[in-house]
């Protein structure tokens, strides 16, 4: 896999780069009328209090998930520092509305939910902290039930340290 | 190479001496402590350790424990003593080290 | 006491794991092709412009979190902010770009050069800082922060372009080339290692889940945004975070030391392409 | 000020992907500084996507997200030159906007 050169590598971040100034450059400080601003009170407070992976799960869905291979977690074997992991969801199941993401062996268990509204694909890309080696569990909401895949992400330099 | 062993045996030596202490022991073994490691800062090769015992020592001799005072200051000459040493021999030492 | 036992230890080990010795004068066009020899072949399957990815040149699992990192690196905000100080100018009206051959664009391969007026090595960190003096400003601090920002975007200008140093036929900056060389191979701090023993004898290999950077073309990617510090890192912290960690105490950022193994490193990267800013664990 | 907030959104057939990097410290909680006291959590909650008035993906982030966070996903039905924008808000009630154009 890694066969890339450096010069094909380096003219695709130079273009990204390039394109993402473009698009920020464009940005207008102005926030458009009637689009709601992020809104606090969406944040399930609970859910992210909750100690253990099951009671999370629990606080955020009401209910327990069922291990599925239509739930697709992608995640390092190995981390390279704990403090920037990156984890990505995705599954083929009909009419997911959530996607969550629990890492057990943090003191709080949940590090991020995803709210997927119709027309919006079942995939999400992230980075989170592990404190330590861990299972990471991702839950995808389908239909109204709850769906899990697991995996072990190995941590040896911890996002929890200075 | 085995110069700089020796030294390192002489550090192991060195900690484990030890008698009952007083201020005016602790003010010496300081004193040879510091001088140390100002030789070893004109030669730019001081130990992140060196101060740490020099830290250590001063702190128990404000408490009043000299015995422990002077044990940690007599680390201190001996592991700034040791850098010394190590940038001695590794002025003309690191030649075999380059890759050829 | 147990920890002086392991330095004995190591540094028993390192005796044995020395690549062949010589105690010949320093040659810097035989040591450059030495020195890539090396490392081409203790990694013949690693092409000679990905030396410059570091530890994500040698192991696949690290590389590809790398390229999830790198699909939009944190570093962006470093470049923006580097590329708005250069088009502010300073209280006398003057820019960043005066001090710069072409405006400062796309010269970070260049760095450092041997100046033949002072005699000492410029890297690009000291002639920012120099340039801000000179223009009345005040120095910034070279570990983090503004300068990284200011070499991030100078280093993203020149992406691609090969390291050029050139030492001139003077003797002085043989000597500093010289010094370079020495800094690098020699042993330092408590634990007895030098900087080539990480990243020469033992480049490539895993320290927890750490991979150690192969010293050919280590500075290329520079400055980086490290994982472990969360944050930009210039070169001179690189410099000061080595020295730390085989607990050896640092020198001052840009002393001539550090400038002179700067120097030293920077000519056995000669070829190799700018890859800088970069994202490391 | 510069914003806090970088957005890259590509539109591709009817699919926009779209990837976005909060400048946040994302502080945890469990971290001390120097002088040995914790660090009290900083965090953002909220992050809001919208296209054409209405949202397309809401974040929901826990201390646990990496610091200066990252984002990626995709929706349906956005077109080159449309308007994106983001929101988020944290812990203390700090918050940014962004609105860019898809490419």
């Amino acid at each position: 896999m890694p066969k890339q050169n450096r010069p094909d590598r380096t003219r695709r971040l130079i273009l990204q780069s390039a394109l993402a100034g473009l698009v920020t450059g464009c940005g207008l400080a102005w926030w458009p009328k009637g689009a709601r601003a992020a809104d606090a009170a969406l944040w399930p407070k609970d859910a992210f209090t909750q100690k253990t992976e099951a009671d999370a799960i629990k606080a955020l869905y009401g209910k327990a998930a069922d291990a599925s291979d239509q739930v697709k977690l992608d995640a390092p074997e190995i981390a390279e520092n704990g403090a920037v992991v990156p984890i990505a969801v995705s599954s083929a199941l009909p009419n997911v509305t959530s996607i969550s993401i629990m890492v057990s062996e943090n003191p709080f268990p949940l590090a991020a939910s995803y709210k997927i509204p119709p027309g919006t694909s079942a995939m999400v890309a992230n980075r989170l902290k592990m404190a330590k080696t861990s299972k990471v569990v991702a839950l995808v909401e389908s239909d109204g039930k709850i769906y899990s895949a697991t995996k072990e992400v190995k941590v040896t330099v911890g996002g929890c340290g200075g | 190479m085995r110069l700089f062993a020796a030294v390192i045996g002489f550090v192991c030596f060195a900690a484990v001496t030890q008698a009952a202490s007083t201020q005016s022991d602790f003010d010496a073994a300081l004193a040879g402590a510091l001088a140390a490691e100002k030789d070893a800062g004109a030669l730019k090769n001081q130990w992140t350790t060196t101060e740490q015992a020099l830290a250590a020592a001063k702190k128990a001799a404000a408490a009043g424990d000299f015995d422990a005072a002077v044990k940690q200051a007599k680390l201190a000459e001996a592991l700034a003593k040791a850098s010394i040493a190590q940038a001695k021999e590794q002025d003309t030492a690191w030649k075999a080290g380059v890759i050829h | 006491m147990l920890r002086v036992i392991a330095v004995l230890i190591a540094a028993l080990f390192f005796a044995g794991a020395r690549p062949a010795a010589a105690a010949d004068a320093v040659n810097p066009d035989a040591d450059f092709k030495a020195f890539r020899d090396y490392f081409t072949k203790k990694f013949p399957k690693v092409p000679l412009n990905d030396f410059v990815n570091g530890p994500y040149s040698m192991d696949a699992g690290l590389r590809k979190q790398w390229e999830a990192i790198e699909d939009f690196p944190p570093y962006d905000f470093a470049v923006d902010r580097g590329k708005d100080m250069f088009a502010t100018p300073f209280k006398n009206g003057k820019t960043y770009g005066d001090c710069f051959p072409n405006k400062g664009i796309g010269v970070r391969q260049d760095y450092p050069y041997f100046d033949l007026k002072t005699g000492e090595v410029i890297t690009l960190e000291l002639a920012l800082n120099r340039c801000r003096e000179t223009n009345g400003e005040a120095p910034y601090s070279y570990l983090k922060d503004e300068m990284a920002s200011l070499t991030a975007y100078m280093a993203f200008t020149s992406r691609g372009k090969p390291f050029d140093i050139k030492i001139p036929n003077d003797p002085r900056a043989r000597v500093a080339y010289e010094n370079g060389a020495k800094y690098f191979y020699s042993q330092r701090g408590q634990l007895n290692f030098s900087c080539a023993s990480c990243h020469v004898q033992s480049a490539g290999e895993h320290i927890r889940t750490e991979v150690l950077a192969p010293a050919l073309g280590i500075l290329a990617a520079m400055p980086i945004y490290r994982s472990e510090w969360g944050g930009m890192g210039t070169i001179s912290r690189r410099f000061v975070t080595c020295n730390s960690q085989v607990r050896g105490v640092p020198l001052e950022p840009q002393d001539e030391n550090y400038r002179d193994v700067e120097y030293y490193l920077s000519y056995m990267a000669n070829g190799l392409p700018i890859s800088g800013p970069g994202a490391r664990p | 000020m510069a914003s806090t907030i970088r957005v890259r959104a590509i539109a591709s057939g009817d699919v926009t992907e779209v990837q976005a990097l909060v400048q946040h410290p994302m502080d945890s909680g469990f971290v001390k500084d120097a002088q040995g006291n914790l660090i009290p959590p900083h965090h953002i909650e909220v992050v809001d996507f919208q296209h054409a008035g209405k949202t397309v993906f809401t974040a929901l982030w826990g201390p646990a997200v990496a610091k200066d966070p990252y984002i990626k996903f995709s929706f349906k039905g956005g077109q080159k030159g449309d308007d994106i924008s983001v929101s988020w808000v944290d812990n203390k009630g700090d918050s940014d906007s962004l609105t860019a154009k898809i490419s």
